[in-house]
């Protein structure tokens, strides 16, 4: 762990230095980022926001709470309002945090009047159909839904559709992503979801925090090709004996 | 505002240190601790004040039938006072503490004195509130002890005065040494895997391998930080609550269209409160039946309805989704479409006529095998990125490094 | 093909959403009505768990973890019921208690253990003890498996745990040694159950979880970690099936829910497959007539 | 008739609730609206009782006020006051709602966010570990057998030794020695007065050896002889030496039984699927001693083996799995799977060369195998719901309103 930190904060300083020398491969999904706040600009409508089921201590809700701050800069600039619907009490605070900073930082802070972060329910289910009922009030053009999701995710996301919203999903839950697949326009999959503040960003921070988890993915794979080779020579388990006794969670 | 900021920087990365240290750190320091192999230990003990009586020291040593079992009053997390058993190193002077010592068998009773089969002599306090004799087999409360009876007793509310952590002789790298615990000391039982695990000095065995080292504190307080977490987040449930009713509010005031539908809230609210405070009532009375009316007929029943429309969706999903339009599309609609026969009676109806001899070909078996084997693949792949991803989130946000806030 | 048929066919790429949850509608509802049976293929994992609980010795008692609620109870009423079914049947004394589960869960087992009871002629607090809530989990599971009384002090009608009187299946009840095995029943049970309630790692663990949740259970299976495994409604009916095969006149008799719902449950299957297959002609139908008119 | 109402009320409220949800289905419509209001709003109450008697009560305000009472007298922790500071903390919370203080709450979000990072690296830690560990998986049949490991040399007895905890205790002619069995330091060595004629026992807190008709009675930490007395009628008469080895099994190491004979030990699966196509008595490694094994026992992961002149702490193999074709097929299309897929997801190098393109294509279809695995599984679950809604609706609504109205 100690190893994989060090790697993330090493190629953070060098992406530091260096920014041109980091290199992100494009993510379908967030180009679209920009044509869905485009469309509800054009059709003078709000856009729609969640992050997920889950709160700050999923760390899908933290990543998608960059990715909301990186909406809500473009909304200002298109001055599209924003509503961010949530099903956990505490991220109301948190969201409305995000929301005034990113408008402060676009010089648009008129911005939170219009605006407006929803708790619906603490129950997710009650918190999706919420969500899809305001897609029909309010008239939403385009549905983020990012971070966190468990069997919610077809509940909102069908809602969107049958609402007729342009919907990018992106979640790290492996589970709902062919539900995301199934009703949405964009998904961002799995694990981009936490590229995706990088890439939406271009900070060296980020960039480099992006790379380095890279390096650790290929330390893994590595890892995992040694440990292969040992069980093919040894047979199953047996260099490793005893392995499990070592953690005692 | 810049304090703010920095003060915020400063608890992130506190508030998570504690989480990452509690990982990192085992219970006693590597470079502070002794590790040798014990041979003798002297025991501990501890001296306690009782309401009535003049102080005590009592030995914590093993083999003792009266050695004191030392328990303190707790509150569980369901918020009752339950008495539970501590160790020595947990309690300090001015601790309240009871004590229960025993199964021991009667030899005789002189007046307030009870003479025990191994000799010892127990002083009786009739009419003492914090002194009581049980039976331990029923767990009944006895008046007054008689030869030849098997009991324990409890001494409640007793004071502790001073404690003695006691010491241990040992071989440390081939040669003989004896180590005096420090009050905050923790002995770890050494085993032929792992860090091993912490035990009482009273427990340690002839040629037992302990590591002997002071406290780092991060496993002792696990609960309490857990319970610190819980209870922050919970804290901010009034605010959903507030976000609800300015909305609803603001609607039923100002007669904005579908201002009957924040009205029929406000009343659910009161239902559900209702509801709510009538759970904690017995059962068997009408507040608890109403209660469970709400949550069995309303709460359960639509949870369970939502929950079931999904299927609904789920076909609708599956026939947007599931066309031959890719070689991909058709790789994930050929695997949900086994899967999907495979789990149904249809599946071994279809394929069952192969016969055994080609079993593997089965519907069921060929889902069964996409589930244990390619899917688990997959699933451990995701699930390797996944962690890498979340490591890398994690560490931005505790070193604040992560412009989430936009600053 | 002529125009009008591929025009026809075309039409299938469209199907209207509310049609298909019609179809869905009725095609489930039908089963209800009028009995029709399928026969089950039983799955491996199925049958292990099955293996492991009958092999109960007397003087073991089972241990149930039904930590769900009605959110569930589609999947997780049809296994609890076999699970209790089957201990019953073949006369093993039972625990069950919730960890971090909502206040309902200790009453929804207890609903099914008094109809079940009902049938077999068992009596609480001999055959049976519901031990109710309580919380804390993965810690608590520990203190479980070292005492379970210092955890359960009261059973789920605050009776003493050691009010042998009423409890006499608690006198046999004191650590993890005397269970037998484990079953976990929740839509997604706590893996924490295999290393934390007997750290050793002898006693056997079972778990029954809804189908979403399985593929992440076979692995552990395969690494025997996992004694068996009952997925969704589908395990619930091969259990009967079991239950039926080895018991067969004292159970023949009667359909649990698993058995009642498997068959609407591949009718719907069907149903949704049928839509794939019915989407599928109308986007071939609709590519052929389009080249058709191109061509023209 | 009105036998039926009393009796099905509360199934006519649930069965409204299913059916307005389900007219959703059809078209959003005022019905659902106000039902789904009705549901959030009862729920919400609901929960905020639920919240405050089952988390905040017991686990925030009783230890406070228990905080309190110790200031002020009485007993328990005064600790207990401190959560007096996590109320404010969580007070600031809805500093949010002022546009002034806002940045104070910062303060608060900060903590909680440091804690979700900092829980992150455990968690993650923690749950996949075991994962990637089992991820190896061999690709083809191993071509080295295991056998077990010495791990300790030890001092060699006439009679099966005492194993007690990781105290063992060796008895060769007059010679006593013990030694711990985790690192093989030796605690004493003793010189008995008459040579030892049979293994050493426990009773009570010494160690008995026997010597001819007498028993020594030794002190376990240090090895001094405290007693030397006439063995008694109940203590069994010393056992002549044996050809035979003596076992002593009280493990059964990963399902194995240890048989010896001469200086051969054989390890021997004792039942069916010890590991994977593993049957009962299948051999699964033999290794020579060097001289006639006296005994042989096997504990905490090791086997003892004793002979006259010197024993050894063997680690013993995991038996292994006999794998079979199709198994190695699986192990390949799990390793390939589990690659392409981790490599599908790397963001920041640029996939040059046909090996790199070609794992993450292999990658995205595997993927997309196990997506359609996960919809196919979830259609089973989402269906089961719905039917046991349906179940509600014609078995306990409608079947009795059918026997009411026309039986």
């Amino acid at each position: 762990m100690l190893a994989f930190s060090g790697l993330v904060l090493w190629k953070i300083s060098v992406a530091k230095r260096h920014p041109d020398r980091v290199y992100i491969r494009p993510i379908a999904g967030l180009k679209a980022i920009d044509e869905a706040i485009g469309r509800a600009a054009e059709l003078g409508t709000p856009i729609l926001f969640n992050p997920g089921i889950e709160d700050f201590t999923n760390i899908q809700t933290l990543a998608a709470l960059g990715v909301l701050g990186h909406v809500a800069k473009k909304c200002a600039q298109f001055s599209t309002p924003i509503i961010v619907t949530t099903c956990k009490p505490v991220m109301v605070a948190i969201c409305e945090d995000v929301l005034r900073s990113a408008f402060d930082s676009a010089g648009r802070p008129d911005m939170m009047h219009v605006s407006e972060v929803r708790f619906i329910s603490t129950q997710n289910d009650l918190a999706a159909l919420g969500a899809s009922a305001l897609m029909v009030d309010r008239r939403v053009a385009s549905v983020f839904l990012f971070g966190s999701y468990d069997y919610t995710s077809l509940l909102i996301s069908e809602g969107g559709k049958i609402a007729g919203c342009m919907q990018i999903a992106a979640t790290a839950d492996y589970y709902q992503v062919p539900f995301f697949i199934a009703s949405c326009d964009y998904v961002v999959m799995v694990e981009e979801l936490f590229a995706c503040s990088s890439y939406l960003s271009r900070e060296p921070v980020m960039m480099g925090s992006v790379a380095g988890q890279d390096f650790g993915k290929l330390l893994l794979l590595s890892l995992l090709g040694i440990g292969v080779v040992l069980a093919t020579i040894y047979g199953t388990g047996n260099p490793f004996n005893g392995y499990e006794r070592l953690f005692s969670f | 505002m810049k304090s703010p900021r920095t003060v915020t920087i400063a608890v992130t990365f506190v508030a998570g240190l504690y989480f990452i240290l509690d990982f990192v750190v085992p219970p006693t320091l590597p470079g502070l601790s002794t590790r040798g192999v014990a041979l003798t230990t002297s025991p501990a003990s501890f001296t306690v004040e009782v309401p009535s009586n003049r102080p005590a020291t009592y030995l914590v040593a093993k083999d003792d039938p009266l050695r004191p079992q030392i328990l303190v009053a707790q509150r569980d997390v369901m918020g009752q006072i339950k008495l539970v058993p501590t160790t020595l190193r947990q309690i300090g002077p001015g601790s309240v503490v009871t004590m229960r010592r025993g199964p021991f068998e009667v030899k005789a009773v002189n007046g307030p004195t009870i003479l025990t089969q191994s000799g010892a002599t127990i002083q009786v306090e009739p009419g003492s509130g914090s002194f009581a004799l049980y039976d331990p087999a029923t767990g009944r409360r006895v008046r007054s002890a008689t030869a030849g009876q098997t009991l324990q007793f409890e001494q409640r509310d007793a004071k502790v005065l001073t404690t003695d952590p006691g010491s241990i002789e040992l071989i440390e790298n081939g040669r003989r040494a004896t180590l005096k615990l420090g009050r905050q000391s923790v002995v770890m039982k050494l085993s032929r895997y792992g860090a091993g695990t912490e035990i009482q000095l009273d427990g340690v065995r002839p040629g037992d391998t302990v590591q002997i080292g002071p406290n780092t504190y991060f496993a002792d307080n696990r609960d309490a930080a857990a319970q610190f977490n819980l209870v922050i987040t919970t804290m901010a449930f009034g605010i959903g609550l507030f976000s609800l009713g300015m909305v609803n509010g603001q609607t039923l005031v100002k007669r904005r269209s579908g201002w009957y539908l924040s009205a029929f809230f406000f009343g659910a609210v009161i239902l559900g409160v209702a509801a709510g405070i009538g759970k904690y009532d017995d059962p068997g009375t009408k507040a608890r039946a109403f209660s469970d009316f709400v949550v069995v007929q309303i709460i359960a029943s639509v949870t369970s309805t939502v929950f079931s429309l999904l299927a609904f969706y789920m076909a609708t999903a599956a026939y947007r989704v599931f066309r031959v339009r890719t070689g991909e599309a058709a790789l994930m609609m050929v695997s949900a479409l086994i899967v999907m026969i495979g789990q149904t009676p249809f599946g071994s109806y279809l394929t069952s006529w192969m016969g055994e001899r080609y079993s593997s070909f089965w519907l069921p078996n060929i889902a069964a095998w996409i589930l244990r084997v390619p899917n688990t693949g997959v699933f451990r792949g995701l699930v390797f990125g996944v962690m890498m991803g979340a490591f890398a989130t994690a560490l931005r946000y505790w070193l604040s490094m992560e412009r989430m806030a936009g600053d | 093909m002529t125009d009008r048929t591929l025009k026809s066919l075309a039409r299938l790429e469209v199907i209207p959403r509310r049609t298909i949850y019609l179809f869905l509608f009725v095609a489930c509802a039908i089963p209800f009505l009028v009995p029709i049976r399928l026969p089950l293929h039983i799955w491996k994992e199925t049958r292990s768990a099955f293996d492991v609980t009958s092999k109960c010795p007397p003087g073991k008692v089972i241990a149930i973890s039904s930590s769900w609620v009605s959110g569930s109870q589609g999947e997780n009423w049809p296994q609890y019921e076999a699970v209790v079914a089957h201990c019953m049947l073949s006369n093993i004394p039972f625990v069950v208690f919730a960890v971090d589960a909502d206040p309902m869960a200790p009453q929804m087992a207890e609903i099914i253990n008094q109809r079940e009871a009902k049938r077999y002629g068992k009596v609480y607090g001999r055959d049976w003890v519901n031990l109710g809530l309580t919380r804390g989990a993965p810690l608590t599971m520990g203190a479980i498996g070292r005492s379970v009384k210092t955890v359960f002090q009261t059973d789920f009608q605050h009776t003493s745990t050691e009010d042998y009187a009423k409890l006499p299946l608690m006198k046999q009840v004191r650590t993890v040694r005397d269970f037998y095995c484990l079953w976990a029943v929740d839509y997604q049970p706590d893996l924490n159950w295999v290393v934390f309630l007997d750290p050793t790692g002898n006693l056997p663990v079972v778990f029954a979880c809804a189908g979403i949740v399985s593929p992440t259970f076979y692995s552990y299976v395969s690494s025997g970690q996992l004694k068996g495994l009952m997925v969704g409604t589908r395990g619930a009916a091969e259990y009967e099936e079991l239950l039926r095969d080895t018991y067969g006149k004292r159970f023949d008799d009667r359909d649990l829910r698993g058995n009642k719902l498997i068959v609407p449950l591949a009718f719907g299957h069907l149903v949704i497959i049928a839509f794939i297959v019915a989407g599928n002609i109308g986007m071939a139908a609709r590519r052929r007539q389009k080249a058709a008119e191109d061509n023209r | 008739m009105s036998g039926y109402w009393a009796a099905n009320w509360p199934i006519w409220i649930s069965a409204f609730c299913v059916l307005a949800v389900y007219t959703y289905l059809y078209k959003d419509n005022a019905l659902y609206r106000v039902m789904m209001q009705i549901f959030i709003g009862v729920n919400l109450g609901y929960q905020a009782v639920i919240q405050w008697r089952d988390v905040l009560y017991p686990q925030w305000w009783l230890p406070m006020l228990d905080g309190f009472d110790a200031l002020f007298g009485g007993k328990g922790s005064p600790w207990g006051v401190l959560w007096l500071l996590v109320g404010v903390l969580g007070a600031m919370f809805y500093l949010q709602l002022s546009r002034k203080y806002a940045p104070f709450s910062k303060i608060a979000i900060g903590i909680t966010i440091g804690i979700g990072a900092g829980l992150t690296f455990k968690s993650q830690f923690g749950q996949n570990l075991p994962q990637l560990l089992d991820s190896f998986k061999p690709l083809a049949p191993s071509v080295v057998r295991m056998q077990p490991k010495t791990a300790l040399r030890l001092a060699g007895s006439d009679f099966a030794p005492l194993v007690d905890g990781s105290l063992a205790v060796f008895v060769t002619g007059r010679q006593a020695v013990a030694q711990e069995v985790m690192g093989g330091v030796e605690l004493w060595r003793t010189t008995l007065p008459s040579p030892a004629s049979g293994s050493p026992v426990v009773s009570g807190q010494f160690i008995d050896v026997p010597a001819g008709t007498n028993v020594l009675e030794l002190d376990p930490s240090s090895g001094a002889i405290v007693a030397n007395r006439r063995s008694t009628a109940t203590e069994p008469p010393a056992v002549a030496l044996e050809a035979q080895a003596v076992y002593r099994q009280p493990q059964y190491i990963h399902g194995v039984d240890l048989i010896a004979k001469g200086n051969l030990i054989r390890g021997v699966a004792l039942r069916n699927g010890v590991a994977e196509g593993v049957r009962k008595n299948d051999e699964l490694w033999n290794r020579a001693f060097a001289e006639p094994v006296v005994c042989l026992q096997s504990f905490d992961g090791v086997a003892m083996v004793v002979g006259r002149h010197r024993s050894e702490l063997w680690e013993l193999p995991v038996p292994q799995a006999k794998l079979t074709f199709g198994d190695y097929f699986d192990n390949w299309v799990f390793v390939l799977t589990l690659v392409g897929v981790m490599s599908y997801f790397f963001f920041s190098f640029k996939r040059r060369g046909p090996i790199p393109v070609a794992a993450a294509t292999f990658g995205r279809w595997m993927l997309m195998i196990g997506f359609g695995a996960f919809f196919g599984n979830t259609v089973m679950t989402r269906m089961s719901f719905l039917l046991d809604r349906l179940m509600f609706l014609i078995d306990d609504w409608l079947r009795p309103l059918w026997h009411a109205l026309f039986r």
